[in-house]
């Protein structure tokens, strides 16, 4: 199996989704002959021509809501916002028209719409451009929210994405997108939306994550296995739905947890998954469920990001609380 | 190049007069050539009185509690019908806000599910589907860009079908507005943009909504022609609809229809408008009023009188009776609000819905 | 001390404010001769004029957006969106610009907006105009949440969010503007922003809840107390900044904690008050914290509103829940 | 009223010809009368100098590691400076975008602080009290809104002052541009809106960001003139800009200026504009260079000469040294992270900020 790294993964899946299915259509900022600010659909206007890669206006919104038009035209849209923080722009059409239109028509307007978008930060860029802002989009009731942590799971969450009736808001993590590479099929397949992965089991602690939080997770864990500490790892993978059986087996196991999650720490999805594990692995837990997050200001200029955001050393600290508690 | 400092490409200019055929005395203006046969406007009275009789049921049902809050389209019958009577019923597609019901009837609506929407039964949102209707918008503007993406995406697929969309004055000033006439004209969208401007967002007049002398001329600023028409002629907004659908059937991309009408009577039924609108503005207004102009119309043809009226009336009565009754019979049907939000419930819906339709009680606890 | 019910009390310190302070404008769609479409700016924009209350055209982006101007310009604009749904054509200006401006100028622009908008379900309104949506402010770092559930508490609480020199988003109780009638001060006076209250101390469980929600625990309350259950209840009041001292101790207390949000479930306001709880009280849980809300799917039409949001029933079932587990 | 059903009130037009003064061979344009002075020129030239000496510098400090993503202004010092020059800095306000380097030195930004934003410190974010300057604007079109309200907040309070904000072509398809000039129009805001049309939107091109044969064409949309100007051309550019600058402060309201430039480069220090700009329009383009046309026109003036360049040249040597030396000092400050969320932090704010600042890591835990 070849390596690949998570944009080609991604680009991969887009160019199997568009040779199966001429519905299939990119719309977005750059997408065309640039290929994508990260590359993603490079290539794919050349091969697939200008009205299936679509250069649109600078206009979230109606990224979002010619979609919805777009999939009820017969299409299957993928739109591809350029920065998650940008979503907020199309946030009414994404919340209240994507999100809601199956459920307003009681079935009659299904929209297999997918909604690409790179998020969080760790790489110096401008304000605004790396949030993770996750949450904001689970909280809307409609919509599957899918956040692959690996080349792997990009390639076959964005084939099981496309394919998906309904619409996904998928998230790539910015930062992730040539450092992270492993091993990945050449051909089409799909990783279900709506399991979690154990990345790998521990004994004392469970260290919960998704996206670039995945990333920190397994160096944390590493880093404790050095203090004798045996940390599992899962990876979350789609937080809507969200797979929490397969949290509480990891957690009442070890009876400690540690959610990452690289948001600003209040509301942030950390907390449902807490709440939810609470509530379900009550009695299997030792200790108070730890979240690990970013401070709840507005995300710094780059200088301070490396102050903003979790690092490992948090993980390793907030693991290490859980495991004094008694 | 120009070189005087003082030139305004684009100056302010007054408004530009509307297109009209027919004067509110039911003549036709001088010169005018409708292509509207006295037959076709026939038909397009009777389904301005349903309109207006299904208003003002749905007015007196609400007052009796049957109904919930609803937007009568009282006064607008011609700026909405006669636009959507320049498209096919069927083939080419209406994307309406929620003013828009002479339109809806003629592209067959099924008036108890409308009335079941306005009682708030879900069951009024189960559309049929050969219907090209899409669901009735509450968020202003919000379909615009639907309205444009439909139509973008049936003309990739090579077909032949136009797509209407309607809006007020006041949504017309939301971003969506501007973000779908832009992509409509990048794209050569076969759609048109039917601006009923009735005077009023609620209780904001006109004049605060814009400064603009006209919304049409807004058009040109997304490279598509912007028309101002008598929205309470329907001969004039059916000639001008139909030219726009012809524009957009011949790749020439959308039009934008400023059609000026006027709301006569509250926005909708939990509006007092005593509170802001001029009562003798108001009556001045009711001269005006669309239907009464299609009679007079018609009278001079010897197309209509009043035994006719009197059984539209009769007809209409028993129409609308069945159409309530089948909408009151709806009952609450809980797995609606789960059946729907995706293909297959999540696991934690599936369990939420246990729970609702277990309990006789809203809300859930986890 | 008159009483005031929750609409009038807002109207109180409306003009109050006004009347204090000539930099005080308010803006919104139908403000002005309307009064507002639920009268809370009654006769304001003859008493004020019309540069001080505003009938804005039909834009909430530009109505927030144009506020962070004014405020810059030294006005103190208090921000009137519809209904709190429509927020969300505004959420870019809310989160990115109102929320981040004196963070983005390190302090130099302070922004003392109020965003005023009323919310909630249950009085059979159009869709879209009924969601609870507040978890999706709270997660927006440099905004203050402000959720009031009395008359008393929405006039002190408003005009101490006209003080603050920083944004608030002050949240209103639809169906309680007019079926909320208590105690009003006829003068000026703040209720703090970042203090919960104690509605009424239990022994056996603590019913946590803000806006209507607290209508349904203190109801709940009631019908507990008949059971022999002694229910506490407690007023979030302010959710941004979240007073969780007083949280913590009411619950230390009883040992059990039901939390009442009107929003969707997944991740609502209510896991982060149950995360933030089940941390700092996790030794004094008897049992897992309870959350009612509301399913995880679109606010319906209102002919299944009751059996979508909340009920005291359901407040009742979710505390005998956690009264039995052990 | 019009009778005829084809007219359209507002068809799409040919776009006009800008406004020019100064052609590109630095002779005026026949019929130009310019009102700055040549020691004005001058000055304005020092200026774009001293912009594009300033871009070079980031541009190749990013190279180096030691600044952040950034887009340079060159190609578009006439367009930015020429209207900020109509504009009296410490009284008028300046509401940027991210490309207006050339406006902002004349309205005093301190070149340090404009370095260490871009470097990534917080410390370029706190300007100056006197500096009428916003914060730089990251999210395309969102600072209109702003704009507009100041505009409308200092005219409320009697001040007699004017605002001018600056955006892009592709930030112009942006719903906030359209809801902000609409509240323009109503309020009588005395703001300028200068679209900076430079031909792309990073790799989109104009044509395929609006069908709009000229952007100015939106003016009269929202009741207010809408101008297009060569925006290579100094002169012109500020000769309108002043004349906007005039209406606004005599309660005339808005103007859009359209001002047609180019952008000579990649859109930022990330951008490989190679994939997607044609190599031959940028060396045609680049003959259009609005800071060499003025110093043509210096010379012509016998107003400037080589040595005077050379002289310039190590002067902006010194000062950027400076600066970049100044904004290279800055050391990290956590505690502003916290200290400007609010007024006062939130107890959890508090709490957070001690764990930061106790423990040398990123995030917290809770
Ligand atoms: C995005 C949004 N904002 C606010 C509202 C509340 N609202 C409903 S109707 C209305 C006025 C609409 O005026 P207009 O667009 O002119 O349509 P009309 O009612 O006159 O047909 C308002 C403000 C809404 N439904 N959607
Ligand atoms: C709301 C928003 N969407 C997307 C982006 C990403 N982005 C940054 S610059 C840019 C192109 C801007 O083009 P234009 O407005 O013409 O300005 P120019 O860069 O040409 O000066 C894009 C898409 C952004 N910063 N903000
Ligand atoms: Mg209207
Ligand atoms: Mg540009």
């Amino acid at each position: 199996m070849p390596e690949m790294n998570m944009v080609d993964a991604i680009h991969d899946a887009l160019t199997i989704a568009m040779e199966a299915d001429d519905t299939v259509m990119i719309l977005g900022e750059d997408v065309g002959a640039n290929g994508g600010v990260f590359r993603a659909t490079d290539g794919l206007q050349a091969k697939f021509g200008e009205d299936r890669v679509v250069d649109a206006p600078l206009a979230e919104g109606v990224i979002a809501g010619a979609a919805v038009g777009l999939a009820i035209a017969g299409m299957t849209p993928i739109a591809e916002i350029q920065f998650l923080g940008f979503a907020h722009q199309a946030y009414h059409q994404i919340a209240d028209q994507v999100a809601r239109y199956r459920s307003r028509s009681q079935g009659r307007f299904n929209l297999p719409i997918v909604i690409r978008s790179p998020f969080g930060g760790g790489v110096r860029a401008p304000e605004l451009h790396s949030d993770a802002l996750e949450a904001q989009f689970v909280h809307c009731p409609g919509l599957k929210v899918v956040c692959p942590a690996t080349a792997h799971d990009a390639k076959g969450l964005l084939l099981a994405s496309i394919a998906d009736p309904d619409p996904v808001l998928f998230l790539e993590p910015l930062r992730g997108y040539r450092l992270v590479t492993d091993e990945v099929p050449e051909d089409a397949y799909t990783v279900e939306i709506g399991k979690a992965r154990v990345v790998r089991t521990g004994t004392d602690i469970t260290l919960i994550g998704w996206s670039a939080g995945v990333f920190l997770a397994e160096k944390a864990a590493d880093v404790l296995a050095k203090d004798g500490i045996s940390a599992g790892v899962v990876d979350i993978r789609t937080l809507a739905p969200l797979d929490i059986d397969t949290i509480v087996a990891e957690v009442s196991a070890t009876g400690r947890a540690v959610i990452v999650q690289e948001a600003a720490m209040t509301c942030g999805f950390g907390a449902e998954v807490a709440t939810t594990l609470a509530a379900e692995a009550f009695f299997s837990l030792e200790s108070p469920i730890t979240r690990v997050g970013a401070p709840d200001a507005p995300y710094p200029l780059p200088g301070l990001e490396k102050m903003y955001i979790p690092d490992v050393a948090a993980v390793v600290a907030g693991a290490k609380v859980a495991m004094e508690a008694v | 190049m120009t070189v005087d400092p003082d030139t305004l490409a684009y100056p302010v200019e007054p408004a530009p007069e509307p297109i009209r055929l027919l004067g509110p005395d039911g003549r036709l203006v001088d010169g005018a050539e409708p292509t509207l046969t006295v037959e076709q406007v026939v038909a397009a009275y009777k389904l301005m009185w349903l309109s207006r009789r299904i208003d003002e049921r749905a007015f007196n049902l609400q007052r009796q509690g049957r109904l919930g809050t609803f937007s009568p389209t009282r006064g607008q019958e011609a700026s909405v019908l006669g636009s959507g009577l320049a498209l096919r019923p069927g083939t080419d597609w209406l994307v309406p806000q929620y003013r828009e019901l002479t339109a809806m009837l003629y592209h067959d609506q099924p008036i108890d599910l409308w009335f079941a929407y306005w009682m708030g039964h879900m069951q009024g949102s189960a559309t049929p589907d050969t219907l090209r209707i899409l669901p009735t918008q509450i968020a202003l503007a919000a379909q615009l860009p639907h309205a444009v993406g439909l139509a973008w995406g049936r003309k990739i697929q090579g077909f032949d079908e136009v797509v209407i969309t309607y809006f007020g004055d006041g949504a017309s000033s939301e971003g969506d507005f501007h973000e779908a006439l832009n992509l409509a004209g990048v794209t050569k969208a076969p759609v048109i943009f039917l601006l009923q401007n009735n005077g009023w967002a609620i209780s904001t007049p006109r004049s605060k909504q814009s400064a603009a002398t006209s919304f049409a001329a807004r058009g040109p600023g997304y490279g598509m022609p912007g028309v101002v028409v008598d929205g309470n002629d329907l001969l004039a907004v059916y000639e001008v609809s139909k030219r726009a659908a012809q524009r957009a059937r011949d790749g020439l991309g959308p039009t934008l229809i400023e059609s000026m009408t006027y709301r006569l009577g509250p926005h909708n039924t939990a509006d007092d408008s005593v509170r802001y609108m001029d009562a003798d503005e108001l009556e001045r207004r009711e001269l005006e009023d669309p239907v009464t102009r299609v009679r007079l119309y018609l009278d001079s043809h010897d197309a209509w009188n009043d035994d006719d009226e009197e059984a539209l009336a009769a007809e209409h009565k028993t129409i609308i009776d069945e159409a309530v009754a089948a909408a009151e019979a709806h009952q609450p049907e809980p797995e609606r609000l789960f059946d729907h939000v995706f293909a297959e419930p999540t696991h934690r819906l599936a369990d939420q819905r246990t729970q609702v339709l277990t309990n006789a009680r809203g809300g859930i606890h986890a």
